[in-house]
């Protein structure tokens, strides 16, 4: 018997029944939890506190855009778990396919926030601005303030570091990909793929939190 | 032994690799082993406790003999110390610098990374049985993420401006915007060092939590848990949950620092108290975390010493989880004058006052440890008393604090100095010199000198009380914190002789503390050479020889008992490990269950 | 050198409730102090090793845990019970103002502002001094604390008053002085490099004199 | 251990169609300037939960984990309650 296979021999016993690396993986989660915790927690605070800086979902910010782009994040989540289940029975080819169609929607995902803040500093909705007037696609440019430094502070904050998670993830996809294709993983050697999907879905629920406080409320 | 117990037992020789000599920089550079990790740990933290220290004894010049030339200022640059004929005299400014980092790196890279890294690392796998960390080369990577954290914060002392001069907990605004304090690098420094840092703690953390959970050796239940992992288990879910936090607060500091955005800002929304609360609901945590593994370090040295069950096994590892869930609801303690809702005072008044009470279980539970003892009152024992006895008295001050109309006027007093130096310093710091000393054998096989040790102790625990106690009085007489020069205030002026009193003091306690850097590297050779159980211990990392070899175990250990089996009427010695078998067979529950190997991913 | 434990006199309405908190908490913590300490001290003396000497094989005793878990308890909750009282009068329930008064903080000094002899702050009438808050005897005088730039903290030691001026806030605090005489105001926050130097004077008249004193004020600084 | 080997193939595509009609409903919702400010929020934060729980509870297989994983998944939630309640508090 391996060490390896020891250390993992070992976990069922007092333990988890969750081996090492999935349970590794879900702790870190949670750390997870508490950081996107604090900037949604600062984010309600300051916006109970200061209204009059925050606008109307739409009036500023695309939401058709974003809707379709959090489809996009949906449609990546089933990809993952389509990948994980191929490998569970064993398909090899199934696991590569599901992986690379993952990494394709993650990074289109990446894609169109590039281009949302593309065209949102075009507007003149910038991260920073002491006040920023009537910008966004329904309002004239030199019309009335309707928002402050707060909206756009706290905007780019959390989606930014959202998005920061989604590229880490596109990465880590990729990794994955490169050690499927190599043939690394099999039915009883899945954690690989497994936590990596434990990250991407967990990416994904921050999104539908994420998409509804900060674009639909 | 039964059948699976063998079966176990094969498994673990068959599967122990023959090590061979690992290269140079495999073995102490990018050592993946947990004990080497431990080492690495140790030798930075006490480096930068060092200097934490040496941070203090400025400051102190500048309390005790107020804006008089100090000695030696000449050599610093002339952003700390104003020249003048006689000599140079500190700045304002330098002093703000110096207490912030004094907090700062005693904290975050003295105490915590001791307590935690050395500790964490070194009595984890060995006191639970297991090779090593669920994941060697996370644990790599967390001790190599505080090296660039260190070196940041210490390199901001060099730029421009000057280190962050905000105090340990940087509120804002004061903190958001260079413009209020002329410091603008260094802050911005100070706020991605402990970012830096944060996630080296947190990578840590999820390492010790996965090996607690899973990697117990067969037999070892959680109620079999020696007290020291089990408080360390504790610390590592409340880094795990806290520092997050911090992590958030300080990334949002830095983006108005850097970008100009207005979280904490109030000219542009901003809400200062936001920070507070941030920064308090990870720093309460944090002051646990500092002192929870110092607790079990000395519940295990107590026991040990006087050869004596822990007295209530069950309800310190209770109280340990209290302490631990209890921590998160009282952080508002620290903002009573802070302008936060007089109500949320008096909650918070309440749950600081509950908390005290599983300490008020674990101190007497200590003290009924010792009662009718065979105390052997060798140094390790020495240092974990005096924690106990620093302890208390830390802690009874904090019952004034807590009472918020009392905190209203000791508020950001020396009182609260007091209380801060005599739960870390006489609490955690005592409690690391006693596990040092205790397990100085078996990291590296050889014992301290005990007469040495017992001199730097004497010298320490008067000098210690002689700097500290006055602070409360201090206090009482209305000096507040942070302050550069006391003395311009006219009632504060008469307290000039006992902040000179204390400075003495604290420059003899600086140069007490080098008979125990002599002591600590004399003995790393010259010291007598170490059984593989000195203390006749009963916990697992005992039965490995000192220093253990790579993979720790030789074979697989099976655990029979709990840890605190002292002078248990069915051993001949006094002591009984936990691996020993017992006597008669063993009982159904000692049985592990059927083992199925799983997959690991990496 | 004082290594009293006794508070310096104070001469508020509520500094003695409050320093009679201390004084409470003081003799618990301090029988507490004297008991466990001293248990300590003897058992380490009186068990320390002796040849042939075997420690007693005892696991603990649900009972004393109890007892240990239930004293402190009461004791704690009862201190913060009686503690509630006294910070709701100092913190929440405001008197009638006799005097009202704005304090702003700001990098290093107070700014105080008066309300003039139409007895009504914002008015063009009101007046200002600077490090220096002057208020008559036995009467309330509610502030309202507010600052420029960053936290400070405004700290009256005598009156037992403390309260954090945050920027784009505005707090109330009051105090009720008892006796005349020349009091210190505290800086208590660190608040930047000029910190230690942020102190001013609390003078406090009698009734009669802080009429004199405000007129003569409200008549020189009127445009 | 592989999960769910024992178990019938999970409803992935169902909880996607889920997800998928949710956000369609949400960002529908959203808009109807008819229904107050205070319950449209509610219902909204309703949604957006109830769409994380699909996610967690089925594609990262909590359904089929042990009690002890989901006990230790749950550790955040009343600090995350007390940060957000305590915060909250001091605004209102
Ligand atoms: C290791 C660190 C540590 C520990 C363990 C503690 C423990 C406690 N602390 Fe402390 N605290 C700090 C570190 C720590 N603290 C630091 C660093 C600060 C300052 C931060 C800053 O502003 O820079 C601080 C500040 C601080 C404040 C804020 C003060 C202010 O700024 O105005 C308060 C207020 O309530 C407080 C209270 C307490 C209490 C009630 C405990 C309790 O846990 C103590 C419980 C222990 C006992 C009570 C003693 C043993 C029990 C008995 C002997 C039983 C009988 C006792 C009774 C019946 C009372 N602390
Ligand atoms: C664990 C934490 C810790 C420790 C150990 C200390 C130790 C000391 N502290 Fe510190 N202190 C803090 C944490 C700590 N402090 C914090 C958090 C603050 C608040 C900061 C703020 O307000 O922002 C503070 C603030 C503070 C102040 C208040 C400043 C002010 O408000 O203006 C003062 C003033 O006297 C002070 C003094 C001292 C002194 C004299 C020591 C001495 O005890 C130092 C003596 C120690 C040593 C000299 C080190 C010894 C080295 C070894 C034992 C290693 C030897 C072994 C080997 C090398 C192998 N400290
Ligand atoms: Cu203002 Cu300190
Ligand atoms: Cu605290």
């Amino acid at each position: 018997m391996t060490t390896q296979a020891m250390t993992a021999g070992r976990a069922p016993m007092p333990g988890m029944k969750v081996y090492n690396l999935k349970l590794g993986m879900w702790i870190f989660l949670l750390s997870e939890v508490m950081f996107f915790t604090g900037l949604i927690g600062s984010y309600v605070i300051l916006r109970f506190a200061h209204p009059g800086q925050f606008t109307e979902p739409g009036v500023v910010l695309n939401v058709p855009l974003t809707a379709f782009n959090t489809f996009l994040l949906i449609c990546s989540s089933v990809t993952m778990v389509k990948a994980y289940a191929a490998i569970q029975q064993g398909d090899q080819q199934g696991l590569k396919n599901w992986l690379l169609a993952t990494i394709l929607i993650g990074a289109s995902f990446v894609g169109v926030q590039v281009y949302e803040y593309i065209a949102l500093v075009g507007e003149g909705f910038v991260p920073v601005a002491e006040a920023y007037h009537a910008v966004g696609r329904h309002m004239p440019h030199d019309g009335p303030v309707v928002g402050g430094q707060l909206y756009g502070s706290t905007f780019y904050t959390m989606t930014g570091f959202h998005g920061a998670h989604v590229s880490i993830g596109v990465l880590c996809l990729c990794f994955t990909y490169w050690r499927a294709a190599k043939g690394e993983y099999s039915a009883d050697n899945l954690g690989g793929v497994e936590i990596m999907g434990l990250y991407w879905h967990f990416v994904d629920l921050v999104w539908i939190i994420l998409f509804t406080i900060v674009y639909l409320i | 032994m039964s059948t699976i117990e063998q079966e176990m037992v094969h498994a673990a020789e068959g599967g122990h690799h023959d090590h061979h000599e690992l290269p140079f920089i495999r073995k102490y550079i990018f050592s993946t082993d947990h004990k080497m990790i431990a080492k690495q740990f140790m030798f930075v933290s006490l480096f930068f406790l060092v200097i934490g220290g040496l941070l203090a004894a400025m400051m102190r010049w500048q309390l005790g003999y107020p804006s008089q030339p100090m000695p030696g200022g000449m050599l610093l640059p002339d952003a700390m110390m104003a020249p003048t004929p006689n000599g140079a005299i500190m700045l304002p400014e330098f002093y703000n610098s110096l207490v912030t980092m004094h907090g700062t790196i005693m904290i975050f890279f003295a105490i915590m990374p001791l307590l935690v890294g050395l500790f964490g690392n070194l009595l984890i796998p060995l006191q639970i049985g297991a090779e090593d960390m669920a994941f060697p080369r996370l644990n790599m990577i967390s001790f190599w993420l505080a090296i660039p954290a260190g070196i940041l914060m210490l390199a901001s002392f060099a730029v421009e401006g000057g280190a962050a001069g905000a105090g340990w907990t940087s509120y804002a605004p004061l903190s958001a915007s260079g413009e209020w304090t002329g410091v603008y690098l260094g802050q911005q420094l100070w706020l991605a060092s402990l970012t830096i840092l944060g996630f080296s703690s947190l990578v840590g953390a999820v390492n010790y939590i996965t090996t607690v959970i899973n990697m117990r050796a067969p037999g070892m239940t959680w109620f079999r848990m020696p007290l020291a992992t089990w408080a360390l288990f504790i610390t590592a879910i409340l880094i795990l949950l806290a520092i997050p936090v911090l992590a958030g607060a300080l990334i949002m500091l830095l983006f108005d620092q850097t970008l100009g955005t207005g979280f904490f800002r109030p000219e542009v929304g901003g809400e200062p108290l936001l920070w507070q609360h941030l920064f308090w609901f990870f720093g309460h945590p944090e002051v646990y975390i500092l002192i929870l593994p110092a607790m079990g370090i000395a519940s295990e040295v107590l026991s040990n010493r006087a050869r004596k069950p822990i007295f209530g096994y069950h309800s310190m590892v209770l109280a340990i989880i209290g302490i631990g869930f209890l921590g998160w609801i009282v952080w508002g303690h620290h903002m009573f004058m802070s302008g936060m809702n007089p109500l949320l005072g008096t909650s918070f008044m309440i749950s600081t006052m509950a908390i005290a009470v599983p300490s008020a279980i674990k101190t007497f539970n200590w003290m009924a440890t010792v009662w009718k003892g065979d105390i052997h009152l060798d140094s390790p024992m020495l240092y974990a008393l005096a924690f106990v006895s620093m302890f208390i008295i830390g802690g009874l001050s904090g019952i004034f604090m807590a009472s918020t109309p009392v905190d209203i006027y000791i508020h950001d007093t020396y009182f609260i100095v007091a209380h801060i130096h005599y739960v870390l310093f006489g609490g955690s710091l005592f409690a690391i010199f006693a596990g040092i000393t205790f397990w100085y054998p078996k990291m590296f096989g050889r014992m301290m000198n005990e007469s040495l040790n017992k001199l730097h102790f004497g010298l320490t625990i008067v000098l210690y009380n002689l700097v500290f106690w006055p602070m409360h009085n201090l206090g009482l007489q209305g000096m507040m914190r942070r302050i550069y020069d006391f003395t311009q205030y006219e009632y504060l002026a008469p307290l000039q002789p006992m902040n000179e009193f204390i400075s003495i003091s604290v420059f003899l306690l600086v140069a007490t503390q080098s008979i125990y850097a002599f002591n600590f590297f004399w003995s790393l050779f010259k010291g007598e050479k170490a059984s593989d159980n000195p203390w006749d211990s009963n916990t697992l990392e005992w039965t490995v020889p000192s220093p253990p070899p790579h993979g720790n175990f030789p074979e697989m250990p099976v655990v029979y008992r709990g840890p605190y089996e002292y002078s248990s009427p069915e051993s001949e010695t006094d002591f009984y490990p936990q691996t020993t078998p017992p006597s008669n067979p063993p009982v159904q529950d000692l049985i592990p269950e059927p083992v199925t190997p799983t997959p690991e991913g990496f | 050198m004082n290594w009293s434990w006794m508070l310096p006199p104070s001469f508020s309405t509520v500094s003695g409730d409050i320093d009679g908190i201390y004084y409470v908490i003081l003799w618990i913590t301090g029988i507490i102090f004297v008991i466990t300490e001293g248990l300590l001290f003897y058992f380490i003396f009186k068990y320390r090793h002796k040849e042939g000497r075997k420690a007693r094989y005892d696991h603990g005793s649900t009972k004393m845990e109890i007892a240990w878990t239930m004293i402190p308890l009461v004791i704690v909750l009862w201190i913060g019970f009686v503690s509630k009282g006294v910070w709701d009068t100092v913190k929440v329930d405001v008197p009638p103002a006799g005097l009202e008064v704005i304090v702003v903080g700001k990098q290093f000094e107070w700014n105080v502002t008066y309300p003039g002899p139409d007895g009504a702050l914002g008015t063009s009438d009101d007046f200002e001094t600077l490090n220096e808050l002057h208020a008559p005897v036995d009467q309330p005088v509610v502030i309202t604390l507010r600052s420029d730039d960053v936290l400070h903290s405004f700290f009256l030691p005598e009156m037992r008053i403390k309260q954090d001026a945050v920027p784009g806030q505005d707090i109330t605090v009051w105090f009720e002085a008892i006796q005349p005489g020349d009091y210190t105001i505290g800086c208590a926050e660190l608040c930047g490099i000029g910190h230690t130097t942020m102190g001013g004077r609390l003078i406090v008249y009698t009734e009669a004199d802080f009429q004199a004193w405000s007129s003569a004020q409200a008549q020189q600084q009127q445009p | 251990m592989s999960t769910g080997e024992a178990h019938k193939p999970p409803p992935y595509m169902l909880v996607w169609l889920g997800l998928f009609l949710l956000t369609m409903a949400e960002v529908g919702y959203a808009f109807i300037t008819a229904i107050p400010k205070l319950w449209l929020a509610i219902g909204l934060i309703v949604m957006a939960f109830y769409k994380a729980w699909l996610v967690a509870v089925y594609y990262m297989h909590l359904k089929w984990e042990p009690k002890r994983l989901w006990l230790m998944v749950s550790v955040p939630i009343p600090l995350i309650m007390i940060l957000i309640f305590v915060v909250l508090n001091e605004i209102f």
